[in-house]
């Protein structure tokens, strides 16, 4: 179902670099691009918080583990900037079937793993095989979905076969990186989370795992055999753990980390600041990222809900299970707590102005992304006051806090502990809903008990949290009733109208009427407010400017490392000490 | 003198042994302080046990008292054996048997005052005029004023605080006082009071005491029968005069003649 | 000697089975899904099953008990880590190693510091030098190691930058000769040392001050003093002797404050050691991890009270083990 | 009154400490009530201010007077140590007692019991304890008292079994008394010296333990806040915002180092042994 919304990779490219900086970075390099003088060497140190958790693609999950599995293997294809063409990889070309439901690729044959061995299409089908394995659990499995079978003709061509046609077939069959079958072959998939190869991979990358120091680095060196001649440039790229972030800064700063991916957006515009005074040689990038934040409310009585799942009865229709909050039961005091928030004071006080007021549920980063689908609730304060005396609370006791039937506006937000800018929003939101009576007590919870019992049970009252957004995307799991009792629906909404209009969307194949369903749904759950929409953020990142061909999109800061070198002359001492 | 009558205890085959903490002791096995004890004490009668100081005198009051359980041995006391009783009727028994201690200071508890001390030993009566009545007779009996009683035991004299042990021992009306080394950190002239005052409580509540010291001239004042202690054994045991005129242990002449006993007696 | 060393290993074993079983019931009672974390909306919801099975989360506590139990005693296999999949001892034996330098380090440190200025402060007792050390220390010793820690870091190492900030060694560590690793090693090691030693040294330097000033004052010092032997031969020969033997009583005690300091400073200063992979696990609710390295920091504080004692009664030739119950 | 005057002229460090615990104490009572801000209003134009004559200590990422702040963290963080030490001495006096007086297999058990406690790294375990359930002020001070009584329960013991052999006890126990009696009234307040000056040094530990977990992000919730949880907040820039570490770490290291005054002087008074004067 996920690959019926491949209208969502037809996006627009936004802000790639900040403007101002991506000027001065052209002035300095005029030079950069004349291939005459490139030449090998340099070492790229990366700056990372937490350790990967694996660098077996299949299972990692983290950005890090995500970066570092990029220079190490490689897919068929890669998709391009425009985010609607490939560009083949492994795979020579392709050809699509005259039916259109199976699709040839030729696979390059000068490739080699890093062990030696060749690559060939045997891979493929392996790598086919282990990503739809339920015991492996690939978080890519979806893209799988419609994938009948992979076969392989010789050693370098591959067929895939699908189920039916769709416009996303070339990114479902080359979604995911190849694995070498050689290695797991002997691995149950069982066992794949605790296999040597997650800990020293071997793939088909421009760069070679080397080292992995607990909790310290993760080396990788230049691959000589990359089947790109003359690529990669640089020698090495280290991957250092530093979990705090004034240690991590103070490294960029001082030359001992060159590139960090995520930078607080504090320490972002300090950067800014002094790269465009020219006292720096950090060029800080800022580019749309995937992330952003909001506010869900519980819509549903977490007692009667808690009461009818110990029935175990699974005839029960969803409505009964629903009793509405006492709180948040009611569109319009949602509607009011949303008015009462300064979204713009809040964007701005916890990212810095690195981040844009978000109004709707779909992603700034997406095409199908139309401010105008969604309702806007303006920051009035006093608006907010009358809807919520209109619905029965009102400060009839005097003591400050809007009441109703005796009962007082109190609640609890939570949030996940050990997140700043959460615990900081939550204690803004906290300041902001007590000038209109309400009161709100900000919760630090830490991650396995909030996404493990508190949301799944719909334990809550509301919380404070964000969603990192892929390229493609689906607000079923979300939202629609089919998964009502699945741990992400946490809000409890029910809507037949949102069910229809997600089905509706799903069936059609026709751009324009997609879109039109899709502002359909993005002005009904901004009208409807099962979550608060807060901001979209914006990645801040910063690369150290002696390493030239750097190119930086919404994709990520990886894009082309192997493309990246560094001149002799703007060499580091850290450069020296491994060529020396 | 009841002489005749059945002993108020009985004390049989005692043993008493320390077993000192850490590996390196208790490897060696027990060190015996007092081996093979028997005597018997009779209603109204004082018992002296005479020793160097280490002979093992204080652990049978100990154990007498029922503070030291002993290793092997009886001790009767009202025709019950101590050691076998449980808690409650080793209480019961304990206001029958009252201890006074050779350091009168250590015995009182600094942290309260005389009169919280001596009223404390009237637990069992209930009614406070009663026990009013019965503090004031008490001290009265053993010569204190009433206004020692607002006094904590570091503002009183030495032998304020030895009539005020006395005193405590005497509250319950017990049958039998162990007096361990009473006198000894006494001045003359108060020895001599106290001697007195123990002496007319004796026959005015027919008292039985174990008296224990070292000092022989002290003990032949006021003791039926005496017992020679050396090394955890009784050497000698008779009559008080029988001992100091006619002692059959060459030990027990060393102690005599060191006692100056002799002059006592002829001055 | 020895049979009292194989007693002392027997009867804490006991003990660190009733740790260890704490442990895990308090990390297995407790609310939330250690699973979770692997999840995200795109996911099918069968995979929380798949997931709770392969951390083996399924059975009944009272069989996972016995399942881990017997692992960890007949495999040593602590089971691997839920968040990498790495087997947790060696995880763990790993980031003992750091924890380790840093604790010695800094219990060097800190006796060095605390003897030496003790003695100074035991010579010129009541004077100006007496009077200043034992503020400093007052001070020291009331200081909590993590807001030394940040202050040492941000001024030296972040606004002078004289310091690494995080890590035990450089990049190019491996490329170094042996002079130039250990320099390595000193440089990173210096503001860490400090951050957990300092506060340590006001410890010893008390109980220094205090026994040398009561050596100083006893017969046998005055004796030898009349007899004409030298300050220096006083000082070091017979008064630190005495002194140190109260010292060493307390080295036992302190392994366990120096394991929970050194959780502090190893995550400011970023270091890969015992205590910020306990924090970590903790906070990612690793199970195994977090039941390695409680295990691990239990066995470490045995062993090292053991040694405490060891060199006590070595040292002390009156006292000789006797004194058992009271450390 | 007289006496407590008294023992107070008696001691410099214990005069010294009991200034410094005052002041800080009129500090977190009285000084909320008397500053022109509230602790929990935030201003967001104000953010991150650096101490300037209307916000003497700066302000904090709210904009937050970081003075308040302060004054309202201490009344967390000494009720914390306050209520916390409270327990951990009731249940230590509580066992120190037992074991002391009772003896025998209890006092073997319980001693076990304490040498295990007192095996585990303090803050390996309250840590663990802490990340895995909800961090409520509440538990955060069970958790610190569960962890910290056996000290308290070893200095009782021994002294009760000094106590248990004085001759006094001894013909308390002679007259027949009752042993809750004897206890309470006879080796309780005899042993009361070293516990004052046992629980005086375990507040001060106990602060440095809470403020130790705050900063690790485990102690107290927003909006509420102890010393330590604002030093932790200034871990977001130490140096840029300086202002916060220094001056909440100033705090502690000042209230601390007047405890180990008030418990230091204490031990001179009562103990003169181990005192300075020896």
């Amino acid at each position: 179902m996920k690959s019926l919304f491949y209208f969502c990779l037809i996006c627009a490219i936004l802000l790639i670099y900040s403007c101002d900086g991506g000027k001065k970075v052209s002035r300095r390099s005029t030079s950069e691009f004349n291939p005459i003088k490139i030449v090998n060497g340099g070492t790229l140190v990366v700056g990372i918080r937490a350790e990967p958790e694996s660098l077996n693609p299949l299972l990692a999950l983290s950005q890090t583990s995500r970066n570092i599995i990029s220079l190490v293997f490689r897919r068929l294809a890669d998709i391009n900037e425009d985010l609607r063409t490939f560009t083949p990889v492994l795979a020579k070309n392709w050809t699509f079937s005259p039916d259109s439901l199976s699709i040839t690729f030729n696979l390059k044959t000068d490739v080699l793993w890093h062990d030696g061995m060749p690559f060939s299409a045997a891979d493929i089908v392996f790598t086919y095989q282990m990503q739809t394995d339920p015991a492996i659990g690939w978080d890519g499995i979806s893209f799988k979905e419609t994938i009948r079978s992979v076969d392989a003709l010789d050693d370098s061509t591959v067929v895939f076969l699908f189920h039916r046609k769709s416009p996303a077939m070339l990114m479902d069959a080359v979604e995911g990186y190849i694995l070498p079958e050689h290695i797991l072959a002997s691995v149950s998939s069982e066992d794949m989370h605790k296999a040597e190869f997650n800990r020293r991979p071997v793939g088909t990358g421009p760069f070679k795992f080397q080292g992995w120091k607990d909790q310290q680095t993760i080396t990788l060196v230049r691959n000589n055999s990359y089947y790109e001649t003359g690529k990669p440039h640089l020698d090495r790229i280290i991957f250092k753990v530093v979990p705090d972030n004034i240690n991590l800064l103070s490294q960029l700063k001082s030359g001992e980390v060159d590139l960090v991916e995520s930078l607080y957006p504090r320490d972002f515009q300090a950067l800014s600041a002094k790269w465009e005074q020219g006292q720096s040689n950090i060029r800080p990038v800022s580019y749309l990222g995937r992330r952003y934040d909001f506010i869900g409310w519980n819509l549903i009585d977490p007692d009667h809900y808690r009461q009818k799942l110990k029935q175990e009865d699974n005839s029960l229709p969803i409505e009964d299970y629903i009793l509405p909050n006492r709180f948040f039961g009611s569109r319009k005091v949602r509607s009011a707590l949303t008015m009462a928030l300064d979204r713009e004071a809040l964007t701005n006080a916890v990212n810095y102005g690195m981040a844009i007021p978000m109004h709707g549920p779909v992603p700034l980063i997406l095409n199908a992304y139309n401010e105008a689908a969604n309702v806007h609730w303006p920051y009035d304060p006093q608006q907010a006051l009358r809807i919520l005396s209109e619905e029965g609370w009102s400060d009839t006791d005097k003591d400050g806090i809007l009441d109703k039937d005796g009962i007082p506006f109190e609640f609890e937000l939570i949030t996940e502990s050990g997140n700043t800018r959460w615990e900081q929003a939550a204690t803004i939101i906290q300041d902001q809903l007590a000038k209109i009576g309400v009161h709100v007590s900000p919760r630090l919870v830490e991650p396995a008990l909030l996404y493990g019992k508190l949301l799944p049970l719909k334990e809550f009252d509301a919380v404070l949290i964000g969603w990192v957004v892929g390229l493609t995307m689906d607000y079923a799991p979300l939202f629609h009733s089919s998964s009502f009792f699945t741990p992400f629906h946490f809000t409890g909404y029910y809507s037949s109208k949102y069910d229809s209009l997600d089905d509706a969307s799903k069936k059609s194949f026709n751009p324009a009427v997609i879109q039109k369903y899709y502002d359909e749904i993005a002005g009904l759950l901004s009208h409807d407010l099962p979550y608060t929409w807060l901001y979209y953020r914006q990645e801040c990142s910063a690369i150290h400017v002696r390493f030239k061909n750097v190119t930086i999109d919404k994709r990520g800061m990886f894009i082309n490392p192997e493309d990246w070198w560094v001149p002799v002359k703007e060499r580091s001492r850290i450069d020296k000490l491994f060529e020396g | 003198m009841q002489f005749n009558s059945p002993p108020l205890l009985e004390v049989k085959d005692l043993c008493i042994s320390y077993r000192k903490g850490g590996i390196s002791s208790s490897i060696k096995g027990p060190v015996c302080a007092v081996k093979g004890v028997s005597f018997s004490v009779k209603p109204g009668e004082t018992y002296a046990i005479v020793g160097e100081s280490g002979s093992g005198k204080t652990s049978i009051a100990m154990s007498v008292i029922g503070f030291l359980r002993p290793l092997t041995g009886t001790i009767f006391f009202m025709n019950k054996n101590i050691w076998e009783l449980d808690r409650s009727g080793l209480r019961r028994l304990r206001s029958n048997i009252q201890p006074v201690f050779q350091n009168s200071g250590a015995s009182l508890n600094p942290r309260m005052s005389a009169g919280k001390i001596i009223s404390e030993a009237f637990h069992a009566i209930v009614d406070e005029h009663e026990k009013e009545k019965a503090l004031i007779d008490l001290l009265r009996s053993v010569g204190l004023d009433r206004e020692i009683l607002r006094r904590f035991p570091h503002e009183l004299s030495g032998g304020q605080k030895q009539r005020l042990n006395i005193a405590r021992a005497l509250a319950l009306k017990p049958r039998l006082i162990i007096l361990d080394e009473p006198l000894s950190s006494q001045d003359l002239s108060t020895r001599a009071q106290l001697i007195h005052l123990l002496s007319s409580f004796k026959k005015a509540y027919l008292l039985s005491y174990i008296l224990i010291s070292h000092n022989l001239s002290l003990v032949r004042l006021i003791s039926d029968r005496i017992a020679i202690m050396k090394q955890g054994v009784f050497i000698e045991e008779g009559a008080t005069e029988q001992i100091i005129n006619n002692p059959s242990n060459n030990y027990t002449k060393v102690l005599i003649e060191a006692s100056n006993i002799k002059n006592v007696k002829t001055g | 000697m020895v049979s009292y060393v194989i007693k002392r290993i027997a009867e804490s074993i006991p003990t660190i089975i009733i740790g260890i079983t704490l442990t895990f019931l308090v990390i297995h009672l407790s609310p939330g899904d250690p699973g979770s974390r692997f999840m995200d909306p795109s996911q099918p919801s069968e995979y929380r099953e798949i997931l709770q099975n392969r951390f083996g989360l399924n059975d009944a506590l009272h069989i996972q008990y016995i399942k881990w139990l017997k692992q960890v005693l007949f495999h040593f296999d602590f089971g691997n880590s839920f968040y990498n999949g790495k087997p947790a001892s060696g995880m763990v034996f790993s980031a003992l190693r750091p924890t380790m330098l840093l604790a010695i380090c800094s219990l060097i440190f800190a006796l060095i510091v605390g003897i030496f200025l003790g003695i100074i402060a035991a010579v010129y007792r009541d004077a100006l030098p007496d009077r200043i050390l034992t503020a400093k220390m007052m001070f020291f010793f009331s200081t909590p190691s993590f807001w030394l820690g940040i202050m040492l870091l941000g001024i030296f190492s972040i606004k002078l930058g004289w310091f690494p900030a995080s890590h035990l060694t450089s990049l190019y560590h491996d490329q170094l000769n042996w002079s130039g690793r250990f320099a390595d090693y000193v440089h990173h090691l210096i503001l860490p040392v400090i951050t957990l030693g300092l506060p340590l040294s006001a410890t010893f330097y008390r109980y220094i001050r205090t026994g040398m000033i009561e050596a100083l004052e006893s017969e046998y010092i005055l004796a030898s003093r009349a007899r004409g032997l030298s300050v220096s031969k006083l000082l070091f020969h017979y008064s630190l002797k005495n002194s140190l033997i109260p010292l060493i009583s307390v080295l036992g005690i302190t392994i366990p404050a120096l394991l929970s300091g050194a959780l502090v400073v190893e995550v400011i200063f970023s270091l890969p050691g015992l205590g910020r992979t306990m924090v970590s696990a903790v906070f990612s609710r690793d199970y195994p991890i977090i039941l390695a390295a409680s295990t691990l920091a239990f066995v470490t504080v045995i062993v090292g009270n053991l040694l405490a004692d060891v060199i006590y009664s070595m040292v002390d030739p009156r006292i000789r083990i006797k004194t058992q119950g009271v450390l | 009154m007289k006496g407590l005057i008294n023992i107070l002229h008696s001691d410099r460090s214990l005069q010294l400490g009991v200034i410094i615990i005052s002041v800080i104490c009129l500090f977190s009572i009285l000084g909320p009530l008397l500053s022109p801000y509230h602790y929990n209003t935030q201003n967001l134009s104000e953010s991150f201010q650096r101490p300037s004559w209307s916000h003497p200590l700066g302000t904090d990422f709210f904009g937050r007077d970081l003075l308040t702040r302060l004054m309202y963290g201490g009344r967390i963080t000494l009720t914390v140590a306050f209520s916390a030490t409270l327990f951990a001495v009731i249940i230590g006096t509580i066992v120190g007692l037992a074991s002391g007086f009772i003896g025998g297999w209890l006092d073997r058990i319980l001693m076990r019991l304490v040498d295990i406690l007192l095996g585990f790294p303090k803050l390996f375990v309250i840590l663990l304890l802490v990340g895995m359930g909800y961090t409520s002020l509440g538990l955060v001070v069970t958790f610190l008292a569960l962890f910290s009584w056996m000290e308290i329960a070893r200095i009782v013991r021994s002294d009760v079994w000094v106590a248990k052999e004085q001759l006094y006890v001894k013909s308390a126990e002679a007259l027949g008394l009752r042993r809750r009696r004897i206890i309470f009234r006879h080796i309780l307040p005899n042993i009361t010296g070293p516990l004052i000056v046992s629980t005086v040094l375990l507040i001060s530990s106990l602060i440095l333990i809470e403020s130790s977990l705050s900063f690790l992000g485990l102690g107290v919730q927003p909006p509420n806040a102890s010393w330590g949880t604002i030093l932790n907040e200034g871990r977001v820039d130490p140096v840029g915002a300086w202002w916060i570490s220094v001056f909440s770490g100033i705090i502690i290291v000042t209230c601390v180092i007047g405890f180990n005054l008030i418990g230091d002087g204490l031990r001179n008074i009562l103990d003169p042994k181990t005192g300075k004067k020896t």
